[in-house]
């Protein structure tokens, strides 16, 4: 029983009755964490995607249709993402969904190429780039596994000394992120000749890193690549700031925000992290944009992060997916939509995006920041992703 | 002193325990209240008490009066600083604090912290076992030690008035008596009003000055216990004698012998 | 050796940390058998209160500190008044849903007011670490560990030879016969939330001083529910050293055994050992056993 | 031949020597009686005997079994039944399931058949309820049946944990301080029902009692204990006149 | 502390035949209700849209899950913190019978029952020893343990990654519907249902409750603690299993993070609040927690559509409401659910007599 929701009927009878701009709206489904475990950053994402919608329907929606985002917060629970997918498809007859976790996302997968909903998830696992089992899911930021690999690079790169290989360590947490890119780090750090030292798992909601950090310091890494939150990347920079450790700290998308910054203090100094989306404080045009937009309608700009910019740049690929779909709106139309982008320019919110039938590897150039004086700066320009 | 007028009691909001249950305890004297098993001797005391409303019990009509002053459905800290103290049955002492600790326990509500001291000679002066035992774990006491403490415990209240929820439950036969001598001192030198709950109607009758019977919720029979002791129904169902006043022998009790009933 | 002793040294005052929450279980426990699973979200109800009282009001350490703690006694005598005492004599079992339940409240009105991003503190103590020998500690753990020991002692005293403590130890034991010593089990619980919601307060300002407070630090209860349970649910010095054991197990296997096992031991071993405890110990180090005779 | 035997038990608790050196032996048919002072321990032999307690050192055999490390619940399947002092019912449950309990050693539905009810299950089930029902209507507690035995007063909870006892069909019957918190009127209904078990059933009962009028007058053959040691038995008579027994356990008033 | 009965089951109707008195329904009244609640509970997929189905599949597995957790805690009282995890024991012998064995689902699904009810066992062991919440830590050990052996055992697991598996074929036709699925689900979960009830009116049922209320005497008329404990864990285990299971074959997909802790508390929330020891009342207990959120939510959308400022205010209101309810609930009725149900019958069974 897959069937794709029907929208032709509604539309007509919406087009019938009403002048164009009263057009039936686009239903939008969106699973977001806001108040569960992980809604420090579900929350500013969230709002991000949802002043887009805002932003978009104020400069009269697509093709003048109106886009009615419907939300639903699953606190970062499985059974409840499952209950609110199905309650959007099933219900509210959405034709996309942006959605969030790692977890929530796998468990879904089945489910949305079943009922062919286009699905843009904050999680960037690898797999979800998986065609034939993932043929709905789309990554707007560079995968997991393609952050490792450009850091990697980078290293590689930018290592002057000939007489040995660099040495990395990982750290990561114990679930299905953090061993997300792990795998493929491997496969490339040998692949490129970085020798990789040393593993440690470090839990999400950690106090202390001292026993993690003692072992790896007896590998001696030049670096270290973290895929962590916030959280716990801030206790490892403080506790390797305390036991003297030299070697330089590197976080992929989630270990490198505001947050860490904040919460490591001057132990970030110096912090090294991949940065696919752009800060609020960066002086750009679409930045300038954003502010006037989120200030002009009451707006606290001084209270947005990162994660905000995120949800935005993941609400606005969805969108230009839909407009490009043109008449069709489906699910299927919006895949077609969506991978007819071609180096969609985001106006350096993020990396440019491009899906293609074979591919929805979005995000084909990443970009390093580094912490100096409490703040993340540029360090490399937007940068193209190593091949795998 | 205690006066308990017509008083109704119910457990869960169905069970109807009391039926209208009246008596009365005059100051500075023991009154024993005798009854069959669950005719509603403890509901009684812990109506008096306010110990009804853990159990989900409540005084639906009728009043407790105690020194001229309604106390019918009052908190039961109140109750006891107003000098009323439930020695409750199968003694109920703390049993993972020590002996002292369970007796300073019983002094909680009072202000007079100075006098607390003294009052600890005076328990371990009438029960000198538990001066010895004062550093043990009371859980581990026998049966007849908890009995004593459960008592010192309530002297440290120094309670105007003192229910005793049967004391002897479990005492060996020079135990009882021990613990009944005491409770006449008591009586006798601190000057403390005691209504006693008791199975022992010999023991009971023999300090008590007024005794009243109570079957299914009321009371039945009432008296002094002169005058109790020589009712003939008293004598066969609490006293166990036969017509000729003898000890009646157990081996000898008729088989599917019909009970009778006050009613 | 210097590997150990760091490793040895940091679980230590991790575990510090831990034995200042167990803390706010075994006062609860203590007094009425409870096992609170809100003992987290206490906590973030103190690190916030706290922290906005220093970051929006603008006002001195310890102005916010007793502010606080009287903001502490106030939340333990209402929960105490709106939600436990209609629990009086009620299944044990349901008391601890209702902590579930509170728990859920907590974290609700908590999001309600200060939303969900992590915040960070105004740092309270020095940055820099403190050097013993090879040994690094930082400043807020040590801290920690100071006041735990403190309050290991005040707690001790309190329980043994004042007569609230002793009451509160009645209570626990048996909730109807206290109500026959004229103590007010009332009062008692009122009393004994008071003092863990101050106590969890205090450890909430210094795990939001570690790193930031968001409503995630409320899972730190069920993570130290164990310490309690390993030093025995009414014991203080109990909380105390089932601390400072499960945080040096952490470190050690930590250091000694994830590089064998490809990481994660660290958050296994400490229940693999304990039930292995258990099972010689059943009510934990010091707990108080059940006395049971037929 | 004696049905229970006990050789020289000796049991401590930490440095506390509850028992020390008791031998005794219960002859089928007889209702052996144990009385002495509080914290005697009474109850501890007792609780040797039904497995409990595991004996420091000595050993209790019954019916020329050594039974000394058996699990309570072997000894059970044996035949040894017991009330308890501060009465042991299962609170929640009505009285008609505390009994059918007793039958639990009798029975042999397994959990996959119960949860079927197929069958032997219900046939096993109705064959037992039979059994309770006479038990039930022996102990006149019909119309308390379906009552959760929680809210029962003292004396018919008494009553019921015999009942549950007698439900097990024992060999040995072993009471606690039955009559213990009861008026003459009520001891002399749980007189005459252990008498009846006695005479009716054959069952061997161990009775521990403190009502001296109780013992006297229906046990054949009684055991004085004082501090865990033995320190008389004989028939109630000669009991009754030992100088040692009067000055440790009866006083001088009582007889 | 004389705690009030919070396992009260009893029935005024006098019978006259044992038989007749141990039937399972009482009166032919109830008999006839029993029949057209169910009858109703099959039509139930026709009347309601596609996505009231899948809420309903949702509380169906949580019906089983939480009937295995009662049998445990509710009846035997050894209280379980690590339910979550049985349920992913369940999943994973699923997922890898069906996935790397290549077995049917119609053989997979008992033997994940088996298998979980043998892990589950072997986990019941400390409550030899331990008692109340000491055991409940060596439960939630059960559920540390087993997570870190799932993310860790990757060989067989996949790890983090998760597994997929196959919807249930059933002559030829796929079970990867909500409707279609929804029939197996209420099917094992009425049976689940009727193997309970009977289970607690003989023999070994009446032995796990007696445990319950006071093992030793429990032990003295010959029950054999360990066995039963162990047969408890076992039962509500395979229960787990099942549940498990069918959970896996209902998503086609699984991860470690589907079995956490918070899936066991939220199991054990559903048997205090539904009522310990009352087999209706796990069934109210699951409708209640799954369905709660759902309402809830549906509230604060409702208002947030309305006054879209302040959405996280609901957001934060709705959790806040989710406590309270919680908490009313047991203050109004501390013994859950199924004795708040109890209550209304019995007062209009009494009525107008109803003192
Ligand atoms: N908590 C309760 N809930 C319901 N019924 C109760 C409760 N407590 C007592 N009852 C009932 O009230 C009646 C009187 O009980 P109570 O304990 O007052 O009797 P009693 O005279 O003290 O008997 P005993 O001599 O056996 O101690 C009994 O029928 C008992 O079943
Ligand atoms: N589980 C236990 N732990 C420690 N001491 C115990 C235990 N059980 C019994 N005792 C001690 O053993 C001794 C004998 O106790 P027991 O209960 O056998 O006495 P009893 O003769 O039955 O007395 P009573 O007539 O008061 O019931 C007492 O000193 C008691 O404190
Ligand atoms: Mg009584
Ligand atoms: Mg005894």
């Amino acid at each position: 029983g897959s069937q794709a929701p029907k929208e032709t009927p509604e539309k007509k009878s919406g087009e019938e009755a009403a002048p164009p701009e009263q057009k039936e709206p686009i239903k939008l489904g969106a699973i977001f964490d806001i108040t569960g475990a992980t809604g420090d950053v579900g929350a500013p994402y969230a709002d991000g995607a949802k002043n887009y919608i805002a932003y978009l329907n104020s400069q009269g929606g697509i093709n003048g249709r109106k886009i009615e985002l419907i939300d639903i917060d699953y606190a970062y629970k499985i059974p409840q993402a499952i209950e609110a997918y199905n309650k959007l498809v099933k219900q509210h007859k959405v034709v996309a969904i942006l959605g969030w976790g790692t977890g929530d996302t796998e468990a879904l997968v089945e489910k949305i190429r079943q009922d062919k909903i286009p699905y843009i998830s904050g999680s960037y696992s690898e797999n979800l780039l998986e065609i034939e089992t993932h043929p709905y899911n789309f990554l707007v930021a560079p995968s997991y596994s393609d952050q490792i690999r450009f850091v990697l690079q980078w290293i590689k790169d930018n290592w002057t000394d000939t007489s040995r290989n660099p040495k990395v360590a990982f750290i990561y947490n114990d679930t299905g992120f953090g061993r997300s890119p792990i795998e493929d780090g491997r496969e490339f750090a040998q692949k490129i000749g970085v020798d990789l030292v040393d593993e440690e798992i470090v839990d999400l909601k950690a106090l202390d890193a001292t026993s993690q950090l003692l072992n790896m310091k007896k590998t001696e890494p030049d670096f270290a690549i973290l895929q962590e939150t916030s959280n716990a990347t801030a206790t490892v920079l403080k506790d390797a700031k305390k036991l003297g450790l030299t070697t330089q700290f590197i976080g992929l998308n989630w270990a490198a925000d505001e947050k860490v910054v904040e919460l490591a203090g001057n132990a970030a100094e110096g912090y090294i992290g991949v940065i696919p989306f752009a800060f609020p404080y960066e002086d750009l045009p679409a930045i300038q944009e954003i502010k006037n937009w989120v200030e002009s309608n009451g707006g606290n700009w001084a209270e947005k992060n990162q994660k905000f910019i995120q949800g935005w740049v993941s609400a606005a690929v969805m969108a230009e997916g839909m407009k490009r779909a043109g008449d069709d709106i489906t699910g299927e139309g919006i895949q077609k939509g969506l991978e007819s982008i071609k180096n969609f320019d985001l106006g350096g919110l993020a990396s440019p995006v491009s899906f293609s039938a074979e591919s929805h590897r979005g995000a084909l150039k990443a970009r390093l920041y580094q912490v100096k004086d409490g703040k993340f700066v540029p360090l490399t320009d937007w940068m193209s992703l190593p091949e795998r | 002193m205690l006066a308990l007028n017509n008083v109704e009691v119910m457990y869960d909001r169905v069970i109807l325990v009391l039926k209208g249950m009246s008596l009365s305890v005059p100051e500075g004297k023991i009154v024993a209240l005798l009854g069959s098993n669950g005719a509603g001797k403890t509901t009684t005391l812990k109506a008096i008490s306010g110990l009804l409303k853990a159990e989900n019990g409540e005084v639906t009509d009728g009043t407790i009066e105690f020194m001229g002053q309604s106390i019918t459905n009052m908190e039961a800290e109140r109750i006891v600083k107003a000098g009323i103290f439930q020695v409750m049955e199968g003694r109920r002492v703390f049993e993972h604090l020590t002996v002292e600790e369970n007796l300073l326990a019983g002094a909680f509500t009072r202000r007079d912290r100075k006098n607390v001291k003294r009052d600890l000679q005076m328990v371990y002066h009438y029960f000198p076992k538990l001066a010895q035992l004062r550093n043990r774990t009371a859980g581990y006491l026998s049966g007849g030690e908890q009995q004593m403490l459960a008592i010192g415990r309530a002297l440290m209240a120094r309670p105007k008035m003192m229910l005793l929820d049967e004391p002897s439950l479990g005492l060996a036969p020079l135990l009882v008596q021990e613990i009944f001598e005491i409770i006449a001192r008591i009586n006798r030198e601190e000057g403390t009003t005691i209504l006693l709950v008791e199975q022992n109607a010999n023991l009971a009758l023999s300090i008590a000055h007024y005794g009243y019977i109570m079957e299914n919720g009321k009371i039945v029979l009432e008296g002094p216990v002169e005058k109790l002791k020589s009712n003939e129904d008293v004598r066969e169902f609490y006293l166990g004698l036969t017509e000729v006043g003898k000890k009646k022998s157990y081996r000898n009790v008729k088989h599917y012998k019909r009970r009778k009933r006050w009613l | 050796m210097n590997f150990f002793l760091q490793l040895l040294v940091s679980g230590l005052v991790v575990g510090a940390v831990y034995a200042l929450v167990a803390l706010g279980f075994v006062l609860i426990f203590k007094a009425s058998d409870v096992i609170n699973l809100a003992q987290g979200e206490l906590l973030l109800v103190g690190a916030y209160v706290s922290l906005a009282l220093m970051a929006s009001y603008k006002l001195p350490f310890i102005a916010a500190l007793v502010l606080t703690i009287l903001f502490a006694v106030l939340l333990g005598m209402a929960i105490e008044r709106v939600v436990l005492r209609h629990f009086i004599g009620e299944p044990i079992i349901s008391v601890i849903m209702v902590t579930i339940g509170l728990s859920s409240v907590m974290r609700g009105v908590i999001q309600m007011i200060w939303g969900t991003e992590t915040r960070t503190f105004p740092p309270l103590f020095p940055q820099e670490p403190v050097y013993f020998g090879p040994v690094v500690v930082s400043q807020v753990y040590l801290w920690s560990l100071g006041i735990a020991l403190v309050l290991l002692v005040l707690f001790t005293l309190f329980f043994k030879y004042s007569s609230m403590g002793i009451a509160m130890r009645a209570t626990a034991d048996d909730q109807q016969a206290a109500l026959s010593m004229g103590i007010s089990v009332k009062v008692i619980f009122a009393t004994a939330w008071a003092i863990a919601a101050v106590v969890s307060g205090i450890g909430g300002i210094l795990l939001g001083n570690i790193n930031g407070i968001n409503s995630s630090l409320a899972h730190i209860g069920l993570k130290v529910l164990p310490v309690a349970i390993l030093g025995g649910l009414d014991s203080i010095p109990g909380a105390i050293i089932g601390g400072f054991i499960i945080g040096v197990l952490e470190s050690l296997a930590g250091g000694y055994l994830d590089p064998v096992f490809g990481g994660g031991v660290k958050e296994v071993a400490p229940f693999v050992v304990l039930v292995f405890i258990l099972m010689i110990k059943p009510y934990g180090l010091f707990g108080k056993e059940e006395i049971e005779r037929v | 031949m004696g049905l229970l035997r006990l050789e020289n038990i000796h049991l401590y608790f930490g440095g506390v020597a509850a028992l020390s050196g008791i031998s005794l032996e219960v002859h089928p048919g007889q209702i052996f009686a144990i009385i002495g002072p509080n914290g005697a321990g009474k109850t501890s032999l007792l609780n040797c005997i039904s497995g409990l307690y595991r004996p420091s050192r000595g050993a209790i055999f019954f019916e020329d079994r050594d039974i000394t490390h058996l699990p309570p619940h072997k000894r059970a399947a044996l035949g040894i039944a017991r009330s308890f002092q501060n009465i042991e019912l299962f609170k929640h449950m009505t009285v008609l399931d505390n009994l059918m309990l007793g039958r639990h050693v009798h029975m042999r539905t397994g959990l996959f058949s119960g949860g079927l009810y197929w069958g032997r299950a219900q046939k096993e089930e109705i064959e037992n309820r039979w059994v309770v029902e006479e038990i039930i209507d022996f102990l006149e507690i019909e119309n308390i049946r379906y009552k959760p035995v929680g809210t029962l007063s003292y004396g018919l909870q008494k009553r019921v944990e015999l009942g549950r006892a007698l439900a097990m069909n024992p060999k040995l019957l072993l009471l606690d301080e039955p009559m213990a918190g009861m008026n003459v009127e009520e001891k002399e209904d749980m007189a005459r029902f252990i008498l009846d078990i006695s005479e009716e059933r054959e069952t061997t009962i161990i009775l521990i009692e403190h009502d001296m009028g109780v013992v006297m007058d229906i046990s054949d053959w009684v055991t004085v204990l004082d501090f865990g040691r033995k320190i008389g038995e004989g028939t109630p008579e000669e009991v009754q006149r030992n100088p040692k027994v009067i000055e440790a356990y009866l006083g001088e008033a009582a007889g | 502390m004389q705690i009030r009965n919070p396992f009260v089951m009893n029935c005024g109707v006098f019978t006259t035949s044992y038989r007749q008195d141990m039937a399972f329904h009482f009166t032919p009244l109830a008999h006839l209700r029993v029949m057209i609640i169910v009858a109703l509970l099959f039509l139930f997929p026709f009347m309601v849209n596609e996505y009231v189905v899948s809420v309903a599949n949702l509380v169906g597995i949580a019906v089983i899950g939480a009937l295995g957790l009662n049998i445990l805690t509710g009846f035997t009282g050894q209280i379980s913190i690590g339910h979550g995890a049985f349920l992913g024991v369940g999943a994973y012998t699923s997922a890898i019978l069906t996935t790397k064995l290549g077995l049917s689902f119609w053989i997979a699904l008992p033997l994940a029952g088996i298998v979980t009810a043998l892990v589950g066992s072997i986990f019941g062991i400390p409550s030899l020893r331990l008692k109340g919440l000491y055991l409940a830590i060596a439960t939630l050990a059960a559920q540390v343990i087993i997570e870190f052996t799932i993310i860790h055992w990757t060989s067989l697991t996949n790890g983090t990654r998760g597994m997929i598996l196959p919807a249930p074929q059933l002559a030829g036709y796929s079970l990867d519907s909500d409707r279609s699925y929804y029939f197996l689900i209420l099917v094992l979960a009425l049976l689940a249902t009727v193997f309970a009830f009977n289970l607690f009116r003989t023999r070994p049922g009446r032995a796990f409750v007696a445990i319950r209320d006071r093992d030793i005497a429990a032990e003295v008329i010959g029950i054999d603690l360990f066995k039963y404990k162990i047969m408890a864990f076992a039962l509500s285990s395979f229960y787990a299993g099942i549940a498990g299971s069918l959970w896996a074959h209902y998503l086609t997909i699984i991860s470690p993070e589907h079995f956490t802790i918070s899936v066991s508390i939220e199991y054990l929330a559903m048997i205090i609040i539904g009522g310990l020891g009352s087999v209706m009342g796990s069934i109210y207990g699951a409708l209640f927690m799954t369905l709660l959120p759902v309402l809830l939510r549906t509230l604060a959308e409702a208002l947030s559509s309305i006054f879209p400022d302040i959405e996280s205010v609901f957001l934060g209101l709705r959790e806040a409401v989710f406590g309270a309810t919680i908490i009313l609930f047991l203050i109004f009725e501390p013994e859950g659910i199924a004795k708040i149900w109890k209550n209304i019958k019995d007062y209009f069974h009494l009525w107008p007599f109803s003192y």
